[in-house]
Formats: C-alpha cells, structure tokens, sequence
C-alpha cells in the first residue's frame, strides 16, 4: 500500500487545535521545530505516535497531527513501552516535563532507559512546575522562591543527563528550545538511535522561572556559557571559539583554558565514551559552560528487538488452542 | 449474622463403603506433599470419582526443617457426587511429622484417621512443634483411629537395593505414603509409575527406587497386620458427563481463558504486570505461553504494568494487567485513564487478605468495593467474577468480549482460593466456544475519535498505523462530538452520563439471572458470588435434600447486575449473602433493591465451610418459621 | 431525576433598593480582576451586607490577551439576608473585553446590568472572541441594560498627571471600574485607597495614579449623564452577629483549622504534599506558617507525600497529606497501611471534575466512592465532609480530634469550589476553640503496641525515642494480643471486627445529626453533604418561605454516620439528596436505612444553581401531593 | 535523663521473634553484623528505628528490637523521611531489596539520595524477587531464567550503585553479606555521614539465585575477583595483591595490571572524586573484579539540617493563633 510517501510539510504535521500555552513560551518554539523536522524523518505520519504525561509541555501532542496521547501524570514512558510494544513498526515519542519525567516519573524514565525501550523521549525542562502554578521542580536550583518554598528551595536538583546516563541510558542528548537547527539536528540523531534516546531541552517558561537558561540562550552571551559538542571535534566555545575544555588526566576534572597555544590539550569529543559523557553532562555551574549536543551514544540491543525475537522463536511453534487445552494428564469418561 | 459451624454427618470411614472423602498430605516443604497429592489426584479422577483440591503453601519460602511455618499441605475431597470444595475437615490426615500433625489436627474430624510416620516424631522435631510429649504415646490421640508406622525404617528397607544415598533413599518416603494410601482407597498406580519414569527419565535408579517405594508401601496395606477399623475404603464412581477431563486451577483456566479470547476477538494480548502473591502465577503461566498472540511484559511496578496495558490498547492489542489487592490499589489511576479515553483493559484481580499487606498467602473477597468504586471520579467500569476455578475460563473470556465491544476496563474478580485449588474440567470443544471477532475503525471519512456505536455506545477503536486515523485522545474530559479537549459543563454531564449509560446498558448483553440450585422463588434465597460458590452450593443442596425451601443464586455480573435481579430476589420472603469480607456485596443488593438481605460474613482467611452455611441457612430459616413468610 | 431549572425572582435592580445583587467582574487575566473583587468585596463587607464570592480562573495559566479561555472573573453575591452560595445568576457584569462578555453573557439576568469598556471592543478582540459584529452595536444586547464606557480613554485621561508609560496607565483601568461600581452600590473607596498605599508604597506614582482612576470611575458615576435605570442601588445591611470578621477562602480555612488542631492536641504536625489543582493552594499556605508547629515537605509524588505522612505519624507528629481525585488514587496503598498499622493520618481531598484528569480546575463531589471504599481490603476509615470555606476550620480541627483519638486515617472531603470561594467568617476565640490534648503513650510496664483503649479501641501510640517502647509495626496482619505478625485465621477475624467496630465506634463521639433548617419531621428533607450546602439552604428557606414543608439535612460525617440519621429520615414522607456527582452518598443512605430516597444529581463542574434544587423541591412535592403522604 | 548509656551487647538488640528466613540465607549473616555493631554506634536503643518495605529482606525489621516499621513495597525511603523529619533525633536505617529498593522503589530512592536525606540505606541486592519466589528483577543479568523469564531475561540490568551516583548520592558503598568485618566497617562509616548513606551488600538467595556473587564470595577465588578499595590506599587484589587497577588516562578507561614493576601506575582510591567512583562503581563482568568499601562519598550540607535551620528560622518568630486568626483585612460587627 505504501508506494512512494506524498511530500509532506511543517502545515501537515499541524492539528487543528488552538495552541493554548503562555505568550512567549518555549514550547512553542519546540513544536515548531518538531513539526518542521517530521517530513524529513520518512516514517509515514499514521505511524508516528505522541504520548506525554501532565503539565504545560504535556500537552504538546495535542498540537501534532499525528496520533496522540496525553495520559496521566508522570507515565508516559511506560504507556509508550506498551504503544512500542504493541507494535513496533510505530514512531513512539515520549514528551514529558521536569516534574513529570523526574519527579513523579522518575522511576519509569529510569527502567526505559536500561531496559532501552525504542522511544524518543523529549524533556522539556524548565526548572518548575508550570502547570500547576510554579512550584519548584526536582530540577530547580536551590534557593527557588515559589509557592511552596516561600523561603527558597533546599533539595539538591537532579541533572537529568546524569540520571540518565546512570541508569544506563544508549543516547543521551541536550538542546535548547529556540535552537531551532541545533534542536532538528539532535533529535533527527535520536530517533535514528535504536534503542532509547533521551533528549534534554532547556525550556523557558515565561511565566514561572523566566530567565533561567539566559546564559545559555542569550544571544549576547551564550557563546560563553555553552558549549556544542559534536563527536570527534574538539570541545571549543567563546564568541571566536577561544576558549576550550581539556582533562586533567591526573585529577580527573575538567578545565577551561584558552584554546591559543593550546590546541593540543583540548579534548576531542567522543561520544561512545561514559566516563568522559558523564563529566560533559555535569558540567555547567559559575566556572563551566553548559554542554549541548549529544552526550553518549551506546550500539546495544533494543528491548523490542530483543522481545520481538524471543516471541518469534516462541511463534515458531505451531500454537493451537486445541492442543493447549488438551495438553498434560487428561482422561475419558464414556 | 453471627457466624457459628453445623456439624456436618461425621458417619465417614465408618463403614467400607463411603460417599466422599477429604484427605490431607500435610509434611515439610521438602517432603514433596504437593507431588503426592497431584498423583493420587490424577489416580482419582481416573478411578471416576468428581473431585476437588487446594495446595496449601506455607507464607514462608523455606523454613527450617520441621517448622510449624513450614508445614505445605495438599488436600482433596473426592467422592461420588458432584464435589465443590476442597472439603470442610479432614477425613484422613496423612501426617509426615509432629509440626504437619499439630498443625492440621484441629481440622481432622472426631474419629478420623491419622497416618503418621512415626520415624519422625524425634525428640528434635516434637520440639519443634513445640509438644511438650510424644502425641503417639501420651494418649491425646485417642479420639482419632491413629496408623503409626515408621515410615523412615520402611522406606530405607524398600529401596536398600538400589544403592542411593541415605538422604535420597529417604526422599522416597512420599511415595511409601502415597501407596498406602493408595492402597487404602483401592486407586491404581499405573498413572504414577508413568509419571515418575518420565520425570527422572534421566536418574532411572531415582525412578526405580520411588516406584519400589510406591509398590511397597502399597504391599504394606495388603499384607501387614493393621490396626483395627482400617482396611479398604470403596467410593462409589461419580456420574459425570462423558467427555476428555483434564484437572485444572483457577490460574491456569484464566491464563487459557484469556489465551482463547485473544483467538476468538482476533486480537494479540499485552500481559503487563509486577509480580504479587497470588497473581504472580498468572504471569508465569502467559510467559509460557508466547507461541499464541500473547506477550507478557513485567513492568517495574504495578503502575507501570497497568500503563503498559493501557498504551497497547491504544495501539491496537488488548492491554491486560493482574494483580493483588495492593497492587490493584495502584492502578487505580491508569484504570482511570483507559474508562475516560474509552479504551479496553482486562484488570484480573486475584484478591487476597488484607488490608495493607494483610495475609498474601490467604484468601478473601475484600477488593469487591475497590473494584466497583475504588477510582476517583464517576467512573463507573464492568466488574465480573469467577465462582470456581474451571469459571475461570469462561469469564476470562468474556472479560475479553466486555471490554473490547464496550471499549472500556473491565475488572475481574479472583482469588487465592480460586488460584490455587484445581477440579477436573470437561475440555470443550475449541470450535464451541464463542465468537466475537474486534474489527478496528478504518474509514477516514469524517473520521473523528468519537464516533460511537449507538447500540454499545462504544467508541471507535482506531489504531496508530492506520492511514487517516490520526487523533488525539486523554484524559481530560473531552467533546461528544468531537473527542477533543472541552471545559463546557453541559458537555461534561452529557460525557458522565454517557460512561454511566454505556456500563449500564452492559445489563442487556448478559444472561439473565439464573437460580443454579432450587426453585426461582420460595422461602430463603442465598446468594453468593466468587469462590463461596462451592460451600454454599453443598450447603443449598443439603439443606434442600433435608426438605428446605432454600435456592441458591451465584452472581457473576457484580456491574452492572442482570436485569431481573432484584425481581428475582424480591420472589423469596429472605436473602442471605455469604462473603469473604464484613459485607460489601450486600450493600449494592440493599441499595439497588432496597431488600433487607442478611449477611454472612467470614473474614479468617479462609473460604467457608459447607457447614457455616448451612448453619446461617438453619437459623435463617428459624426465624422466618417464626415470623411467618411471604409464601 | 432529572436536572430543570427554576427561574428565581429576577426583580433584581428593578427598584432602588434591592435584597441582594450579584456582580461579576470579568476580564483578561492581566486585567487585575482579582484584585478588583477583592476590594470591592471588603468595602462590602465593611458596609454590612453579609457576602460570598467566588474567583474563576482560566484553566489555561496564561492565555494570549483577548481569549476567551483567557477570562479570569471575580463573582460576589452580597445581601441583606444570609448568603450562602456566589449567586446563581449574574445581575451586574462587568466586562472588560469582548471575551469577558461572551463568556458570561449566558448567566445574565434577563434586564441585567452590563458595564463593559467600549475601547476594549476593537475589530481583533471580537475575532478573537469570536464575535462577527461588535454586540455593542448590533443590538443583540437590546434585552439588557448596557452601559457602555470607553474605559481606556477615561483612565488615560484620569491618571494623565502622574507621567506614566500608556502600558502603565491602561493598568488602572480596573481601580477605575471598580470606582464607578462601588459609586453605584455606595461603597466606601477609602480602605481600597489605604491597600493601593500599602501594595504600592515604593512605588507613589502607581499608587496615586491608580487611587486617582478609582475617584476618576466614582466621579463619573456620580456627574455623567447615564442611561435611563441606572442609578445608585441600596443594599440594606444584613443583620450579622457582632464580632470581629474576616474574609476567608476555604483553603485558608482549612490550613488556620489544621494549625489550630495542632495546637489544641499539642503535636507538630508534618504536612507532605505534592501539587495538583485545586489542592496545592493548601501546601502553600502551610509552607508559609511554619512559624507554628507546622512542617512542609514538598514530595515527589503522592505515594511519597502520604508516606512520608504515615512516616511522620509513626515517629509521633501527626501526618497529613492533601490532594485531588488522581493523587488521592495514588494514596490508597499508603493509607491502608495507617488503617492496617492504626496510625493517624489525616488526608484532604480537594476533590475535582473526574475522572482521569477530567476537569481540574472545576468543582465536583465525585469522589465521595473512592474516600468510602478506594482501598483493598476491609479497611474502613472515618471520612468527614466541610460544607461551606468557614466550615473547613472546624472540620479540619475535627479530623486532627479523630485522628489522633482513634489511630486512624481520616478522610476530610473538600472541593475546588470551597477552597477558592471565600465568605466572612466571625474569628473565633482561641480559647473558646475545643482542646483534645494527645499523649504519647511511655509506660514500659508490659508494654505491647497492641495495648488498646477500651473505650476508643485505638491502640497506644508510642514514639521512637521512648525508652523501653521499641516495638515493630507493620501491614501484615497483627495479633491483637501480642501487636506481631500473626496468620491465625481467628485472629485476622478478630482484627477485622476490630478495626471495623473502632471506626463504628466513633458513631458514639460524634453529635447527633440536627435539622439545619425546618422541622424535624414533615413532608420533605433535602439532604446535603459538601458544597452543596449553601444552594440547598437557599432553595431550602425559599421553599418553606413559600408555604412549604421541606427541611434541609446536612451531613458533615458521612462515615460513620450519625446514630440517628436513619430515624430522622424516617420521620419525613420523601428524602432527596442533591450531589454533585451520578449518585454515590445516596447509596450509602439507601442500603443502611432502606429508604427510597431520590438523587438529584449534576455533574457539570460547577455547583447547584438554587433554582436548579428548587424546582426539584417543586417537583418533588408536587409528586408527593399526588399520592400524599405519610404525615 | 540519658546518663551514661549501659553497655549494649548484639543480644540486647535481638527482639522475640523468630527469624524465618530459608535456611542459609545471606541476610542471617546480614542480620547478625548488623545486631552486633549496633552498640558501638552509642545512639541510645530507643532511637533506632528500622523502616523496611517489603520482600524477604524487608522482614529484618521484625528481628531487631529497636523501634522498626514494615512498610509497603518500594515506599520505605518516603516513609523514612517522614519519620526522620518528624525527629531528627533518631537514627533512621532503611532497609530494602532490588526489587523494593530498585524497581518500585526506584523513584523514592532516586530522590532521597538526590535530597540528601539523613538516612541509612541497607540495599540488600540477591539479584531476585526472593519473596515472589523467584522472578527476575531490575538487578537480575540478562539471561535469568526465572518464572516471569522462561526462556531467560532481556532487560539490562541496573548498577544500583550506578544509579545512586547519577542520583546525586553523597555516600556511596557496597559489601558482601558474609564479610561481617567489611561490612561492620563500611556501615559504621556510613552511619558517621552526614546525609543519604547508600550500600549495597550483595547477599545471597540460596533458593532462587544461589551461587550469583559466588566469584567475589568464595575464598578460594574471591581474592580475583574483588577488590577492596580504600581512600588513600592503591586498588591491589589477587591473592597475593599482586595486581592492580590503573587508568589508561588516554582511553579514560580502566585496567588490570601487575603490581609488581608497576607500582606507580596503580591507582589510588579517592572516595572524593566522583568520575573515579563512577569507573569504580561500574567495574566487574568477566575482566574486572568488582569494588567494595567505600566508593564515594561527598560532604554536602543535609536535608534535615537545612530543612531544620528553615524551621528554626520560622519559628523565631512568636507564632500566635489568634494573631494569625486576626491578621490582614478585619472588621468589626457591633
Ligand atoms: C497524579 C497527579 N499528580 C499531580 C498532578 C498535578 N500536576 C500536573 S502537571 C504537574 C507538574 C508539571 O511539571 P512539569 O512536568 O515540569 O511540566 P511543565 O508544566 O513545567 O511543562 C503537576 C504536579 C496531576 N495532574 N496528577
Ligand atoms: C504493591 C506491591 N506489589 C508487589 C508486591 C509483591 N512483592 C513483595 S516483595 C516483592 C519483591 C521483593 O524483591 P526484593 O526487594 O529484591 O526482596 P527479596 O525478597 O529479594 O529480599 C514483590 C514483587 C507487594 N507486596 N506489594
Ligand atoms: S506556565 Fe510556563 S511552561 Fe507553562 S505554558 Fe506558561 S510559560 Fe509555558
Ligand atoms: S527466598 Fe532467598 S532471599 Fe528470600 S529468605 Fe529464602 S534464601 Fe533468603
Ligand atoms: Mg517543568
Ligand atoms: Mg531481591
């Protein structure tokens, strides 16, 4: 049936219901680049599926003109192992918040990534709980004056790249959502990932946690605070790419040094290493820029490769109802 | 009602020709009780008697070797009309130690008889069972016809040819127990030789040594000089509809039951679920199970089980989860989910004693409110459950059918009980069995998600691949007419009163209700649902026999309830309910019928004895010949 | 039955002086519509009228200016006589835009008042309120009296002096309104001018600029020409208890009430929550007095927020957790194991438009099922019910009593209507408030967790940190004479008595259920429970002012209930019982007492209209006549 | 009131009941060390409380007569802060398995030692649902073959103490059942820290997965296939401590070498640096021995402190009812 795919633009990945989140929200800018970037990903639309759980960025697959699934809060990923499941040949799309993906997520985002469920996963996060009014999110840093920390917030914020990449995660990727080509970039590399990719968007919401990315999004400044990885070049930023990152093999801590004189010791990003995955996704802070790009990636088998040929041997049976039911110790009685 | 115990006819084992009979192997974990009782089962059923068994495991894995907590048990009642309970008490207790013998004698009935292996009533093993002198010496088995023999020396001698290890030549001594008692109801042993050829096909000298075990213990019955009053027992064959039987548990009945409705509805299953007592079997049986259009997935948690479930039907499969009661707490949200974005899901919830943790190991019927009301919300969903184990199937199946016609969750109701204990089943036909073949929504014309069927009121299933289907569904309330997000308030009552109406209207796509025993009106009516089924029907059929106006009424639909319910219920003057919890069915008959029925309730643990309900139907009855009745 | 409506006298603002007026101020959500009710709402109060009012925001967190689904409104409903609910319809509105217009002309009375800002009512906020021609001009309002300004010109012009940016200044349009509506129900502007003071003391220039436009809006009233009917209205003052009084929502209410309870029973109190609509207002609340004996922690979800309560309970403060409909699904398990380990706990449950995530910014009574029966097992615990926002406080210091008395969970059932809708509560001496001082159990003379009170049945309550306590507790069942595990089947139904009779017991300490309004016998009783109180106390007094003999029956504890309810009941011909869910208190009414009442039943998301009960009252009776009646 | 403590013995702290766990099962001997170290931590009795969820090891509880509370599956971390915030003056231990612990605890676990809260964790990993009888669980390697698992698992494994580090976890462990000396040890210090304690203690199910951790357990083979790390010290195992782990600080991956001639290129265990923790945490398989003792551990202020000073600071101020009753907008009524 499927003969050669109609060309299919941004307009058709579009539904027909009203956009309905805060002016000036960098959700907006993230459905814009994933509806824009759909065409080019060649899975035919009817089989590209969106699920989410609650809060603002939750309910993004309600604009996608796609199949759609806004469940309940915090188990999309496990709602999406069942779609993925059920059928393999589906596009399966986890979108999911700060609080939804970690908080009271956390646990099915943990088992998805080890289990490496083929799913796109996409967390928006904003550092706060947007929906139900700007509480402070296992994301925020400390110190977050909101409704329920009036006095400022004391629990230490997860770093969901490192939660990720500790529970064993195959592709661990960070972007930011008005980085429209870095954004496309780094999720067309996910979904081409087999297994499960979990993608990082740093989100602005206006309303509750305005400013928070400022340094990595600023146009003005960002070059300083942000950094592109990309596998096999060099780890360089600055607004003339003057600075870089090098390892102290010794201490095994990351620096900042200038990148004149210095070429030599500048690391080279290699994706497909752990250890050094992991020191790039906790950098950031006062001294460090924010590392965006994928992280780590991992060839390893997919949960549903591995599901779909254990069932396939087990298919290999000829199963009849028949025989089951009549199976063991049976007896006649005349 | 206050809960008392009639004495049942206690004539058993007095004469030599007995109608039926409760025997219990009872011994250590690693005494193999469970392999004896499953042969004499197999050698039961062959010989043509209807039959009726429960396993009893201990709540520990392993205990310490002769442990009180340690003691696993098998029971079966057989005999030569239709049997449906494992048997109120003990008329032959097979006790291989002091801890099995202390732990079940209480059960044994006056004059019952015990057969002990006197070679472990050790000094060590009496402590154990904390007696403070040897039961077999000190007199205070004297109300029992008691056949000690050491069982130890007899097995040692049986098997000395065969060259095995103390400890394995001692492992044998079941088989010695099982020949005697073999022996002692005249069953024949070909089955079980079979068996254990095949089984230590490998180990022939282990084969050979427990079928010597097997024959000896057996010659031992023949030829020793045995106590007075035990000789050969006949139980007459019962009379049983021809057909190929096989023996069957609630779990297995289920796991087939749900593997034949994922064959009729043509649709493939997702098995979702997290391990718990006494669901987990269910699990285990489907994962075996992956040659038809089953997959089994175990989730991270009971949540995440149910969410799995969910996300396949959504998908197109038909998601089903199963659980016990604080599992089945959790998913109350994702239950939720699947009733507002009308999609099927198949709850199974093997219900077991609570609340909280409660008794994993025991059985109840206390999950009966949370299924019907335990979600947030009006959120009204189909509650069906089995009254016995081979009812396992059946319902099993139409779970399948409710769910994937009315797109909705439907909950079904097991138990500990029902889970374990196994009856010979009549193996239908596969081409008997019921069709209902699920077709999913293909038309893209004016394709919206909710269209609904106006007979069902069901939805569209329309499933993500399928070109011009795509949609938006969740669990926000959304529009009639359109199946999108709406806050409009005269939607919201039109959509609540449209999942009200869509259950309900389940009431005229079941049987009506039937009276399984006695007639459609008349003095007292007991009506039961679940695994009370078996006692209540013994109970029934005795009281009738006794001449009693007395009918007996199983309920499978819980919700909603056949039609004629209540008109039924409303033709005899009295209604009692037996349950398994302090009353939780009977609310509904009160509310829905406005019927002063009784309850009977019993919280222990264990399911009813055939004698507490004939005892509440004696007192019921009582009181009605006082008062003076409709009728 | 069937839901109609009754059209109440809309003679409203036909005279000068009027009984009671309901305003509604309605505008984008940056218009400032709360601030403006606010104030308006304590020149209100200050006047004397007695009040209720109730805030109604968007469901959308910020919505682009001009939305419909962007209107945030402000609704109060003031009087001479007691007010009891937000109105039913709406005599005055004002509308700061076209979709502050469109969204509330439905619930206008026919001749009502509009007051609306003709510069609002640009060709892009009619499309985007979906207007086709300006109503302003097309006549389709021609059935109301519209007075029609051009606010945005006015403001300008009122506040040109102080040098504000034009952003700045249309930001007092709404002090400007506010001043043309307190001119026209002759309120006092001076504690508004005295707020603006303090909210802008850094800032002078607002302040005056925004004190300005709220004489500027006085003034117009009182020297422009205005249309025919529209004139200054009199409200005659209600005759109120002396005393002092406040404003307060339910949510403030309910958070001063816990903090009261922990000051009465001499405890901390932990209060673990995790945020959902409508319940998270509550957290805030409490993480903002910390500087009683009240700690916050904001958790990871519902099931760590109710452990974490349970947690606490066990360590000896009392813990108390709080959500709505999907997060009080997730709490099942853990509050089953306060039941099972007989803990105290309380939980709130701001309860929701259902199911799923249904409607979360709309009120419902719908989970009334899940409070009563939402857990496995047999595990009942009290549930008590708040009926209006001042009621909270008392219910919430009755749920710490209960509580902790009686080592149980409480259930405390609030709704989104309640907790945001605020009336004048009369504060209450502190020491006129009941105290029901707890004790940490701490003799280690034969100590047992399970040493229980006679009188209460609660066991002891003894705090790690206590020498000589140490003990270990736990889900699994318990004996009752040792406190440890125990599978013993008579004693799992030893405790399952036990648990229910305590819950029962509580039947004993609770007052006898009262007549709120009538006789108490007659005709009919209109039996509420929850926020329907103040729509059936209205149509309640209408009716008996008319002639007839209806008594309105409400319920704060709905389990136990109270001893007499069923004879009170009984006194009275017919019962009906309103909810704002399919019917589910109902259920518990008929299967306890058998009695034939009738539901009336809304499930929209938002209350009863008075008029809705009224004619139910109506038909009701006219039903009753017919066939008459008992009395 | 608390004068000088009596003298404790493991007795003392041994309650009634009897211990039924199957007959050589490791957590006996995890029972036992625990019993006897009790007295030497000098809290008095009556403030150690034990909060257990369920599952075979969650029974230990009922064994120790100090104050204890056994809980439901997964939910003994959330229940143990709340009995932590409730009093901070009490020891509070958790004790769970990896099925309690790690699949439906996953979450509460993640988020304790993300908060830091005061709490020691006993993590007793037997890779198996014991108490089920015997299904595979999060912790299980692929291939188990086990009643849900027929034809043996595909889900990839979780490293708890993997989990625990990208958690944010600021002690970090891991013991062995049997070794009562080692684990005295490492439970001590966990108990001196300062915040969230985590250790694993690999225990063996001799029903269900008798035999897994064999390797690191078996005298005659353990010493190649473990090391003991220690802060300071270098990481030599073997039976005559003759080999060593290094890192190729190139490759920023780990490797076995002789100790000998190589003396220097050994590391040396530094609990403080995270990334080594890390490499650590993640060693074993069939060419690494696994690490225990000591992994990581990290001074950060707690939750209950700063949960503590916020309270403290509230409460400064002179709370009074009626005030609050009384406070904002007012009026009188004559
Ligand atoms: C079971 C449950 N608990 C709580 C909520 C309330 N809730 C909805 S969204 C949300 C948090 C959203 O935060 P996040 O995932 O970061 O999304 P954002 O709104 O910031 O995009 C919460 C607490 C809910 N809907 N269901
Ligand atoms: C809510 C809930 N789900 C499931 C169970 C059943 N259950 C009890 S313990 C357990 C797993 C135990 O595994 P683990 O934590 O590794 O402990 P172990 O028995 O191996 O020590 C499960 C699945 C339960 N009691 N409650
Ligand atoms: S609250 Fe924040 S995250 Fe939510 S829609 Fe508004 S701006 Fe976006
Ligand atoms: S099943 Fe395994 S873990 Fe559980 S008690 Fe037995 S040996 Fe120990
Ligand atoms: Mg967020
Ligand atoms: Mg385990």
């Amino acid at each position: 049936m499927n003969q050669a795919l109609p060309t299919l633009t941004l307009k058709d990945f579009a539904s027909d219901q009203e956009v309905r989140w805060c002016p000036g929200c960098g959700d907006y800018a993230i459905l814009k680049t994933i509806q824009k970037l759909m065409p080019d990903l060649e899975t035919p639309k009817e089989n590209q599926v969106f699920v989410s759980g609650i809060g603002c960025s939750s309910r993004f697959p309600y604009y996608m003109n796609t199949f759609g699934f806004h469940t309940i809060h915090g188990r999309a990923p496990a709602i999406a192992t069942g779609v993925k499941l059920a059928n393999p040949e589906l596009d399966v799309w986890v979108i999911t918040g700060d609080g939804d993906g970690f908080s009271i997520g956390g646990n099915h985002m943990m088992h998805v990534l080890r289990r490496n469920v083929n799913l796109q996963i996409l967390l928006f996060n904003n550092e706060i709980y947007g929906l139900t009014k700007g509480q402070y999110s296992p994301t925020s840093q400390v110190g977050t004056r909101s409704p329920s920390s009036p006095t400022g917030s004391i629990d230490s914020p997860l770093s969901p790249c490192q939660v990720a990449m500790g529970s064993g995660g195959t592709f661990i990727a960070r972007s930011i959502d008005t980085e429209a080509k870095h954004l496309t970039s780094v999720v067309k590399r996910g979904h081409a990932h087999d297994g499960a990719a979990f993608i990082e968007i740093l989100q602005n919401c206006p309303i509750y946690n305005d400013g928070i990315f400022e340094q990595v999004k600023d146009k003005k400044i960002a070059a300083d605070f942000r950094v592109e990885v990309e596998h096999g070049e060099p780890i360089i930023f600055g607004k003339e790419k003057e600075k870089g990152i090098a390892l102290n093999r010794e201490k095994l801590e990351l620096e900042v040094i200038a990148v004149a004189g210095n070429e030599d010791s500048i690391l080279i990003h290699n994706e497909t290493n752990k250890i050094q995955a992991q020191m790039l996704a906790a950098m950031g802070g006062e001294d460090f820029p924010v590392a965006v790009g994928v992280l780590y990636q991992e060839e390893k088998s997919s949960f549903v490769s591995d599901t779909q040929s254990q069932l396939q041997q087990a298919r290999d049976k000829q199963a009849s109802l028949e025989a089951l039911l009549n199976s063991g110790h049976t007896w006649n009685v005349d | 009602m206050e809960l008392a115990e009639e004495k049942l006819d206690e004539h058993h084992l007095d004469e030599k020709e007995v109608i039926d009979v409760v025997v219990r192997f009872a011994g250590d974990s690693g005494d193999g009780m469970q392999l004896t009782g499953t042969n004499f089962t197999q050698a039961t059923a062959l010989y043509g008697n209807d039959l009726s068994t429960f396993p009893d495991f201990p709540a520990e894995i392993r205990a310490p070797v002769g442990a009180t907590f340690g003691v696993s048990a098998f029971q079966i009642y057989f005999g030569a009309e239709d049997v449906t309970t494992a048997g109120d008490a003990i008329d032959v207790l097979v006790a291989m130690n002091p801890a099995a013998l202390v732990t079940n004698l209480g059960n044994l009935i006056d004059g019952g008889l015990i057969i002990v292996d006197s070679g472990a009533f050790t000094a060590k093993n009496l402590a154990k069972a904390k007696y403070e002198s040897n039961p077999l010496e000190d007199g205070s088995l004297d109300g029992y016809r008691v056949f000690s023999i050491d069982i130890h020396k007899q097995v040692l001698a049986a098997v000395e040819s065969f060259g095995l290890s103390h400890k394995d030549a001692l492992r044998c001594k079941n088989m010695w127990t099982l020949g005697l008692v073999m022996w002692l109801f005249d069953r024949d042993r070909s089955t079980t030789i079979d068996n254990l050829k095949t089984k230590f096909a490998n180990k022939p000298e282990i084969a050979n040594s427990n079928i010597a075990a097997l024959n000896a213990g057996h010659a031992y019955g023949e030829t020793a000089e045995l106590p007075a009053g035990i000789h050969v027992y006949k139980v007459p064959k019962a009379k049983v509809a021809p057909g190929t039987y096989r023996n069957i548990t609630g779990t297995q009945a289920l796991a087939w039951g749900l593997i034949a409705g994922s064959e009729m509805a043509d649709i493939d299953l997702l098995f979702a679920s997290y391990p718990i007592t006494p669901a987990s079997n269910l699990l285990h049986e489907l994962a075996n199970r992956k040659e038809f259009r089953v997959n089994t997935f175990q989730a991270e948690d009971e949540i995440a089980a149910v969410c799995a479930a969910v996300g396949a039907s959504f998908a197109g499969s038909l998601g089903i989860t199963s659980s016990a009661g604080p599992g089945i707490a959790l998913k109350a949200e994702g239950i939720a989910l699947a009733a507002a974005s009308e999609l099927p899901l198949v709850v199974v919830n093997t219900q077991r004693g609570g609340p909280s943790t409660g008794l994993p190991t025991k059985t109840e019927q206390s999950d009966f409110n949370m299924a019907l009301f335990g979600r947030h919300g009006d959120t009204p969903i189909p509650v069906i459950a089995a009254s016995t184990s081979i009812d396992c199937f059946d319902v099993a199946m139409e779970a399948v059918r409710l769910s994937t016609k009315y797109m909705t969750p439907v909950m079904l109701l097991s138990d500990g009980y029902l889970a374990n204990a196994a009856e010979p089943w009549k193996i239908p036909a596969v081409d008997s069995l019921p069709t209902f073949s699920v077709t999913h929504y293909d038309d893209p014309t004016d394709f919206k998600p909710s269209i609904r069927s106006e007979e069902t009121l069901a939805r569209v299933w329309a499933k993500p691949g399928t070109p011009g289907m795509e949609h938006r569904i969740g669990g926000i309330e959304r529009s009639y007419d359109t199946g999108d997000i709406s806050y409009d308030p005269a939607n919201h009552q039109k959509m609540t009163d449209l999942r009200k109406a869509k259950v309900d209207g389940i009431a005229n796509d079941i049987p009506l209700q039937e009276v399984c025993y006695g007639n459609n009106s008349g003095k007292l009516a007991v009506v039961g649902w679940g695994s009370t089924f078996g006692a209540i029907h013994q109970a029934v059929k005795r009281a009738v026999s006794e001449g009693l106006d007395v009918s007996h009424i199983q309920v499978r639909y819980l919700a909603p309830m056949p039609r004629n319910l209540g008109e039924l219920l409303s033709n005899f003057d009295a209604v009692i309910i037996p349950e398994m919890n302090t009353g939780q069915f009977i609310r509904m008959i009160r509310s829905e019928f406005l019927i002063d029925a009784d309850g009977i309730n019993k919280v222990a643990g264990q399911p009813f004895k055939i004698g507490e309900i004939l005892a509440a139907i004696h007192e019921k009855y009582n009181e009605l010949g006082d008062r003076g009745g409709k009728s």
